[in-house]
């Protein structure tokens, strides 16, 4: 199944990108997703476990399931205002 | 319920803010501007800007699910919610909220919700701009 | 130290008092607008204006000494207080209250704190105007 | 010895006049002034308790001594903002 990543701020700068596909086999959660991102961008590695997660522009929990379509979303500490 | 919320790349007025929140019913009217504030780092470095950026969808999202929050603790009239994306310099807002409720110390309560909760946990990020020309997230 | 306190006999402006509070050093700006409320007396009279007189001189001491305790509790940049004298139709404002701040949690404080002291102390009156054409005096 | 009185709002309405000057006897006190006021007013007597009192634009009590060429303004609740 395809999932869509997008990556903002520090973690984007670091990754070297702001809009992925990740093609993750059914039953992947977001956490398996982080790992799969951790692996294909080392410099995001550390910075992920301060990161939150939302799915379909939600914040969601690292064991939540993805289906196919998805968009995930890596949330760095906010900073707006 | 009329609210006005927008994520801008486009200066924003807070005049415009307060004029969207005119109503005949209010007696009173609270104004929030949150401006790029002139700062010297540590090291001697002089900030000329914040950068912002938004995921605009969830922003724009979040801040929806917040107005209808504020609008459950307090009666409000109209609000107005607009935040920048790009560079804020030095002594312009990056987000500007405006409350009208019947009477002040709702508006005063509403205005100051909205802007903590907004910091807290809408996905927008700023970035401090130095000018040196080197730049470091706020995170 | 920058302190713009008025009374008025002209219109009111929210953007000149927030605008005159903007300084590199501000973080946080918090302006407050109290206008005249649409309402309906119990036995069913329409209010159209409030007519503000004040003792200027008096007001205007006590508006400066307002501001000069806001400005011992909280660390203000600028701020403005402008008041209403004449009649001041329904959805407009008779008071405007500016305060700029490194933070925004100040500027929230000393504004309220401005309101909350201005309307309990100083010397300025309001009569409500109906529409019938009879008015009464707020005391 | 003269003191010039100030009148606002209901206590201006009801006594009809905004300004006039009390010729009161040396060691009057603000007091002294208000009784005088009641009977020259008969219209603003009951309001007068309900009054606070401005010595030369400061707030002070009614047992205050009053002096020539002071100005005496009478009070009622204010209602700014």
């Amino acid at each position: 199944m395809k999932v869509s990543i997008k990556l903002f701020a520090i973690v984007r700068d670091r990754a070297g990108v702001a809009d992925l596909t990740l093609d993750l086999p059914a039953g992947a959660t977001i956490a398996f997703a982080a790992d799969l991102l951790a692996k294909k961008y080392p410099a995001i590695e550390t910075f992920l476990p301060r990161c939150a997660f939302a799915l379909n522009l939600e914040y969601t929990s690292i064991s939540e399931l993805l289906k196919d379509g998805d968009e995930l979303a890596v949330i760095p500490p906010v900073s707006g205002g | 319920m009329s609210d006005r919320i927008e994520i801008l790349s486009t200066p924003l007025s807070v005049y415009d803010a307060e004029q969207f929140v005119v109503d005949l019913q209010a007696g009173g009217i609270c104004v929030f501007s949150g401006n790029t504030r002139a700062e010297t780092s540590s090291d001697g470095r002089e900030l000329v800007a914040l950068d912002y950026e938004a995921y605009a969808d969830m922003a724009l999202r979040q801040l929806n699910e917040l107005a209808g929050r504020a609008r459950e603790r307090w009666p409000i009239l109209k609000l107005a919610i607009l935040h920048r994306t790009g560079r804020v310099a030095v002594g312009e807002p990056s987000v500007v909220i405006a409350v009208s409720c019947g009477h002040r110390a709702e508006a005063f309560e509403a205005c100051r919700f909205l802007i903590d909760e907004l910091k807290r946990d809408v996905a927008i990020w700023k970035k401090e701009v130095w000018k040196s020309g080197d730049a470091t997230w706020v995170h």
